[in-house]
């Protein structure tokens, strides 16, 4: 059968469409036609006619112009005040970061060398080492895909580690994370979810639920409703006397002001750093961190790519590795320990310049500053009749809210008439709000003017009764 | 000397930039800094107080972490010299990260993808305000379906071994939902299919079976229908498979797994060669996955992110993940995972990102411009292939005399055993010509090993070049194997010693602990004993 | 007097305002405050208060909400359908130009030496190469400022080569353009307009009043109306047997189709490149060429930057640097020829990577769409009641139509109420309407059911009765 | 060897990337595309027919411009290569532009000017679609007022040089208006003035006269007022001038100018050290201008787009180029150039790019932010001196034991006298260590020449560095002379001959001129002889 293809296509994306330079490769490969190299494809397999797809804009302003154009429908979280997180953050970006990740070298580069790749992982090294002084541990992987793998990942090493079967999830995990977390290590481990009071965790049901098959005590905090857990200490003593493994789930933001979980005991620490210098991309810019200890035993269950420093030939200078390649899939394949793949590095390499710009007082500045605008929102929000906070616990940017008068959905329904987001709907009466260094003040009042107006139509709540 | 100027030396003369930039923490001096945090407003403090001091016993945090203090144009700098010391596609031909696909990412994807309208939406955001990004996804998924011939897609896997994960998660669903969970407790792959495949498979609580290929490279039917039973869950296979051999019997391998029970699942990260010249469906598979960031063009970023689709038969759908997208009289319309599903396999919709560039290249190109990738990849791989096999030394195991698809898995063998140079020292020292290669997976049936993949986006000129190095480096390795040995000489940073890396005492993962190793210097914050010491 | 400004203003783009390096380095000089520097600063000269400008907004994320808001009250010739010209042209730009020129080392480079800058000079070789071609002479400048200043120099050259002050203008002359040449020549010539006929150069206009005192005869062609100069071979030979020399002022986009003007006997020929890959940036973004034959009369006279090749001490090398660097006035003051200063060099590298990508065909097929789009709006908005063209002459992407029954201005303002920008006004009755590769045929079928609705609000044009 | 890792070199040990690549005609390959142009609608073309066809006789270009034929990788790749050639002020310490203030230009103002919103305007917009563009004019109009002290500022030049013309242009304008043109046919410039001044001058009609500093190296008072006379139209100056030195005496060259009614135009492209600290208004001057590439940190571009701000007092405010940009009851409106005014220097409201990060960087910093600014550039700068003094062989003539205010101009010739090696080839062997300088304008007054500016951007890490390469070349020049000469050794070419570079027979300026005069390949479109060869 015949070529479907007309000879005469030349694409700027493919150079040896240009027919002279095509029959020439032919010639010197002695083939009659591209034809030849399918002799392996049964013809019965061969699809024989063109995809049913539409047609080409191969002029790059008419592609322009279509994709634009499909994209427009879409309004921007500046175009609206927007309240949601859940996992995906509204963060300033600081210009420095998008350069960096904009360079070619590092967008496109994939799995080079040491040494022509040197600069790849010199940043991936430098990435890992700045997220581990914020969480004050010594050893942090190239990132994995997403917070929800690195915890994943965190519960399936400690099941490897302890050999027990059983996960203690002792607060309000994310829905769609706790979906992924429980599908990914249900092969060899079973995750038992503690019921939360006063939105973090009830120790007595810990102490209740404890026992020598126990793998791991699963914390997230800040924790689904943005409820940080301040008795991780506790928690990581009953854990550690019972044999297992105190994995933490977290986002690194506020560490600049609180105290890591390293620090309350925990021995694995996983998370996502999207809040560190990412956009939100409709939630579709996410990485996960995994850090533990500089301890073999945890070290070498770790599946991601981990880069050491090393010496060159060349005193003062600095040359980069694999460190325990053996652990990895690549290594290994089904004797590795999970799988190594394309993960997030340039997501890696965002988050450390970010850190590097923000240095000690950035991110000291940055936390109280989330801290300060949380409760804010909170007090404003809390004042207005008809709504009360979900729970008293210390928050980080998140915190839930009940509606008494009015449906979680319908309240949101009228908030986004103006223009905001109020939040992402947790059940029936419940919202889950977020503020970040993007709120403004200006706009935690305009939600709360907004938000009494809606609940309590005759109230006319104002920011001077707050104050 | 004067004009003119003599013809140029093939191979090129290269040297990469080398800025022997210390490590970032050295930059610090104390009291800069690299941005300013917009200040707390006078009227939330005055309403707060002093939200730091009121934290909870044991909760603010005792002293700073110990990140650098760098003022802002030197950060940059220091990221810019070390990118410039970082080799990607888009300044080497990138034809050496064999079974990687390494093509052209247009950079009028990348512009379009920084558009606010994309970059800042958030995934909880009213429908009615996310409908571009959710015909996206709606649109690529369509077209998913027809390059696959499969009958649904989700793009929710966030990477080419995610998506092979998704598979093998969908599978287990499928086989609990008939209550054959238990008994089919095995998976069969091949051993040059992608690692991750067999990786996969375990995580899931398979065992994995791997079939070896017959003498001629290609995968032994026999041995397969050997290792098939009614404990099969399913076989997952790549196609072309790392050699670049197309495996001529696919359909029969897909019909003997159907027979015992089992399904198949394709690997399909690179279909780089094959697009629009057959289909997964085509030879029966019940489900496959692209990578978003190979076939489809998007940039593989250092190592990720990266994207798939997965494409599955009717009587997968069910189990797809979620959120799933629908159109609903000219709306799209967001579905949570039904009861069937593996639920969410990432957060939101997948890597939005590579989405809206996998389309546009696939916009761009149409169904003319696809199969001419295609025929293209092809004909770059048998003219290098040409090339390679007329440089002493090399060879290309198995399936001797005949064509490969997209990629071939060569051997310097015989130049090893006249030289004792490996195929990693030639690796290196390829670079100091400025172009990189990679040997191949783990582990090494072919000896000495490197494949290449030259993918439709380079010019015969530049394949060219890239054989006049190969060839140049063969012939340092007889001639001065000495200079071949103690490369890199032309690269950022110069023979690097390993030995330090497998051994936990030695090892230095990051900053902070080779100071605390070699230098003795202990962080105020640092966490002395792993608390988790009272696990055996 | 004390230092006005508070000790501890750390900020980001100054490392040294951190106050123990500032001490340190006071130290090291021996200095007691920076006052001590500014010793050579009279008192009465000094200011002593703070400059009295907004308070700053040093986070970044403040200053880009600030600037941002600003420009939100822009209004993109994407959000409006646009026909305005007239020097600044909405042409497409391809991504790799925009990601070429936004390389930090092009960016944000000066003026270091051929060897640490080769990538700079090898650019701009490069594109003087480039542009070469398409105008069929041997020799281009590094760009000048835009196409005033490269037609300004054109004529001054000539004057100096001549010795004589009369510049005839044969064509239409952008009005603009015109105040900046006359005024940058005066001190030396006399430019005498010569009025057109049809739109183009009236050639016994020109015999009437050439003599032996005439430097240069001046064409633009495109003229301000976008006419195409058909006769400058005749022009040229009158002017050459006159002894002057034939200025062309042009924009070389046509040049894949068109004849280029040293075909037809043009000695020096200048314009703009800003149709060459550059956006329109409110008419901010504009470069000159100067192109001259490999003849040292001419090429002495140039005042920019020429890179020339040059071999190194290795074989096969590539070397750069400047020819006859004794022209300018870093070389020798007002002895040089005008002066050179910092121009508009990265608007040529702009300008080279887009011919690069465009090549032979590219400029060929991009000609011939704006030929035919040019005929086409030509065609559609003559077939209008009350619409004439401005002339007869061939047009290239702008010409101007005649309103019979409405003033310009109120055309203008009755189009711009339904988002088109129908053109620039030239005067009372005539509008300059400009068409390019981005305005598609259906753009121009919508202005011109746009301007019939407005010039004969009765009448019915429909698509149908122009084809 | 293994961990820990020595101490790094101080200076760096350095390598620039070195790509060997073509001149892009090279890498033609005829048939290739590196874009695809949007293709004429069928309506029109039906409409129109062959539009080329016809054309009138001879203007159909006889054969296509031998532009070369690329596919867009490669035409991406080959400009990313040379990128990477080229040593920007992002990677490098570019403290060594002397007199041309290399800040640091913040990224994020390249972002800003990114936005649709301002790159996708046209000047002939209606007014009202606009106002964003107009306000940023405006307010910097304004700010740029207030820090120059003067009355009316335009932002329509767009370069340093073009604003110097401006002011000669304004100044010939505003003796024109009354009356005194043609007698005022001088202008009094320094020799250590920037040379544009003195250029601008001579090509406005102007004779110029040039003073010399006095021993001192302060500008001569005396000489200038032998110098002034009825015939004088303006002083035009640098202050403090291409020395670093202040000119304390700067009110009474004003006034000495005044009193012969010339006036004093004040070239302050350089303000980085004064900011807040003096302005020209306060020491009389008629008009200065500013460059907003310089001073106010936009990039320099590799030698432009530039821009810059010029200020006039009340009496030269009506000969300010235009358009003008008014506020009017909140609306900014556009103004024609009016009567007196010299009319348009440039297309449109000048290099608004600049515009937008001048008022950023402006706005970033506040009036503590630029005062700031001003006193570590100066600090910087003194802190420099002290250190280059240190090393044995540079001197800094003039002025000596006093404080310089943001730049110096300093002299090798000591080591220049003691081992033979100039300035230049220092300068060449510094970028060895990845660090670039240049000597100083022409003519070098000061012997051996070598000029410094840190601006306030450089941390002292990074000045202490720049400082050790400095006494490192030096140390070589006195140790190992050939290996300075024979510079350079570690960048992207090697020492050039630049020979045929002034010779009109072996000069090649384009590649087509050199593949003519080279190696005898002639366009078909070369014209032959220039036509105005029948001039004498
Ligand atoms: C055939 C095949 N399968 C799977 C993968 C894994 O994809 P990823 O690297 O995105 O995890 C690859 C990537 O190299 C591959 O080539
Ligand atoms: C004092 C002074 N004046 C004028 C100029 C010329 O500015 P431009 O290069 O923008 O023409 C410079 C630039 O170096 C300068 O330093």
């Amino acid at each position: 059968m015949k070529d479907v293809v007309t000879e005469a296509f030349v694409h700027p994306y493919i150079p040896n469409t240009a027919p002279a330079v095509k029959q020439a490769m032919l010639d010197a490969v002695g083939a009659e036609s591209v034809e030849d190299f399918y002799a392996d494809v049964p013809e019965d397999l061969r699809l024989r006619r063109l995809l049913d797809v539409p047609a080409p804009l191969p002029a790059e302003q008419d592609l322009a112009r279509h994709v634009k154009g499909i994209l427009a429908a879409n309004r921007s979280t500046e175009e609206r005040l927007s309240f949601l997180g859940a996992g995906t953050y509204n963060h300033y970006v600081p210009a420095v970061v998008d350069e960096v990740i904009r360079r070619s070298e590092f967008l496109t580069a994939y799995a080079g060398e040491p040494y022509e790749d040197h600069g790849r992982f010199q940043a991936l090294f430098e990435y890992q080492s700045l997220m581990a002084e914020l969480l004050a541990m010594d050893v942090v992987n190239v990132p994995t895909y997403d917070g929800y793998q690195a915890t994943a990942t965190g519960l399936a090493m400690a099941g490897r580690m302890t050999g027990r079967r059983r996960v203690l999830a002792l607060s309000d995990v994310l829905p769609e994370k706790l979906s992924k977390v429980v599908d990914y290590v249900r092969a060899n481990l079973e995750v038992e979810t503690v019921a939360t009071a006063g939105g973090v965790a009830d120790l007595d049901a810990l102490a209740a639920a404890l026992g020598d098959d126990v793998a791991a005590v699963w914390i997230e905090t800040p924790s689904f409703t943005g409820a940080v857990e301040t008795r991780l200490r506790e928690i990581s003593e009953a854990a550690h006397a019972a044999g297992a493994v105190v994995v933490v789930g977290t986002d690194p933001v506020g560490y600049g002001v609180l105290t890591p979980p390293a620090m309350h005991g925990a021995d694995i620490v996983t998370g996502d750093i999207q809040s560190l210098g990412l956009h939100q991309w409709f939630g579709g810019a996410h990485a996960g961190f995994i850090a533990v200890h500089d301890d073999p035993r945890f070290v070498m269950e770790m599946p991601s790519r981990l880069f050491g420093l090393e010496s060159t030939d060349v005193p003062g200078e600095y040359g980069f590795g694999d460190v325990a390649y053996d652990r990895t899939s690549f290594a290994h394949r089904e004797d590795g320990k999970e799988w190594v793949g394309t993960a997030a590095a340039l997501w890696g390499i965002a988050a450390g310049v970010y850190l590097s710009l923000m240095g000690p007082e950035g991110m000291r500045e940055h936390g109280e500053l989330l801290l300060a605008r949380t409760r804010y929102a909170q007090q404003r929000l809390a004042s207005i009749p008809g709504i009360r906070l979900g729970d008293d616990a210390l928050h980080l940017r998140e915190f839930t809210i009940h509606l008494d008068g009015i449906p979680a959905r319908d309240a949101v329904a009228a908030l986004r008439r103006e223009g905001i987001e109020p939040g992402v709907v947790v059940d029936e009466r419940t919202l889950l709000v977020c503020v970040t260094d993007v709120t403004s003040a200006s706009d935690i009042d305009r939600l709360a003017d907004a938000l009494a107006a809606v609940v309590s139509p005759a109230s006319d709540i104002t920011k001077e009764q707050v104050a | 000397m004067s004009l003119p100027i003599a013809p140029k030396t093939s191979p090129r003369r290269f040297q990469q930039a080398s800025w022997d930039e210390p490590i970032v923490f050295e930059l610090s001096t104390p009291g800069e800094r690299g941005i300013a945090i917009t200040p707390v407003e006078p009227a939330v403090r005055e309403a707060v107080g002093d939200v730091v001091a009121d934290l909870p016993e044991g909760m603010r945090r005792p002293q700073p972490p110990a990140l650098p203090e760098i003022a802002q144009m030197r950060v940059l700098k220091h990221y810019l010299r070390l990118s410039q010391e970082n080799l990607g596609s888009d300044l080497n031909v990138d034809i050496g990260q064999g079974t990687c696909t390494i093509k052209y990412s247009p950079k009028i994807n990348d512009q379009l993808i920084e558009v606010p309208q994309l970059r800042a939406i958030h995934p909880a955001q009213d429908p009615a305000d996310t409908q571009g990004a959710l015909e996206m996804i709606w649109r690529l998924e369509k077209l998913m379906a027809e390059i696959s011939g499969m009958d649904a897609v989700s793009l929710a896997s966030p990477g080419g071994s995610a998506g092979i994960w998704t598979n093998i998660a969908m599978i287990r669903a499928y086989h609990e939902s008939r209550g054959e969970g238990e008994q089919r407790d095995e998976v069969i792959t091949t051993i040059f299919s992608h690692p991750s495949n067999a990786a996969a498979a375990k995580v899931a609580g398979y065992k994995v079976v791997t079939v070896y290929p017959d003498a001629d490279g290609y995968p032994d039917l026999g041995a397969l229908k050997a290792a098939l039973s009614e404990r099969t869950a399913a076989i997952m296979v790549t196609n072309p498979e790392d050699t670049g051999i197309y495996n001529p019997a696919i359909k029969e391998w897909v019909d003997a797994a159907h027979e015992v029970g089992a399904l198949a699942s394709y690997d399909q990260a690179n279909a780089a060669g094959i697009l629009g010249i057959t289909r997964a469906r085509d030879a029966g598979f019940d489900v496959c996955q692209f990578n978003l960031h190979k076939t489809f063009s998007a940039p593989h970023g250092c190592g990720g992110p990266g994207a798939a689709a997965n494409a599955v038969s009717e009587a997968l759908a069910p189990f797809l993940p979620g959120p799933r997208v629908e159109q609903v009289e000219g709306r799209f319309v967001v579905r949570e995972p039904g009861e069937l599903s593996i639920g969410h396999v990432a957060p939101a919709h997948g890597v939005i990102l590579h989405v809206v560039r996998a389309y546009a290249w696939i916009m761009s190109l149409g169904a003319e411009g696809m199969l001419s990738a295609s025929q293209i990849a092809v004909l770059n791989n048998n003219y290098l292939l040409k090339r390679v096999l007329e440089i002493r030394g090399a060879s290309a195991p198995y399936a001797v005399g005949r064509r490969r698809i997209e990629q071939v898995r060569y051997s310097w063998q015989e130049l090893f055993e006249e030289t004792g140079i490996t195929s990693e020292e030639i690796g290196v020292r390829m670079a100091d010509y400025g172009f990189h290669y990679w040997t191949s997976h783990h582990p090494y049936i072919v000896p000495q090993p490197f494949t290449l993949e030259p993918t439709e986006c380079y010019s015969k000129a530049e394949l060219d070049e890239y054989v006049a190095a190969l060839a140049q480096v063969a012939q340092e390795a007889r001639e001065n194997p000495e200079l071949v040995r103690t490369a890199p000489h032309n690269q950022t940073v110069h023979h690097t010693h390993h030995d330090d890396l497998d051994d936990p005492e030695r090892w230095a993962i990051t900053w902070r602990a080779y100071q605390r190793k070699y230098f003795g210097v202990v962080r105020a914050d640092a966490v002395h004993e792993p608390a988790m010491s009272t696990v055996a």
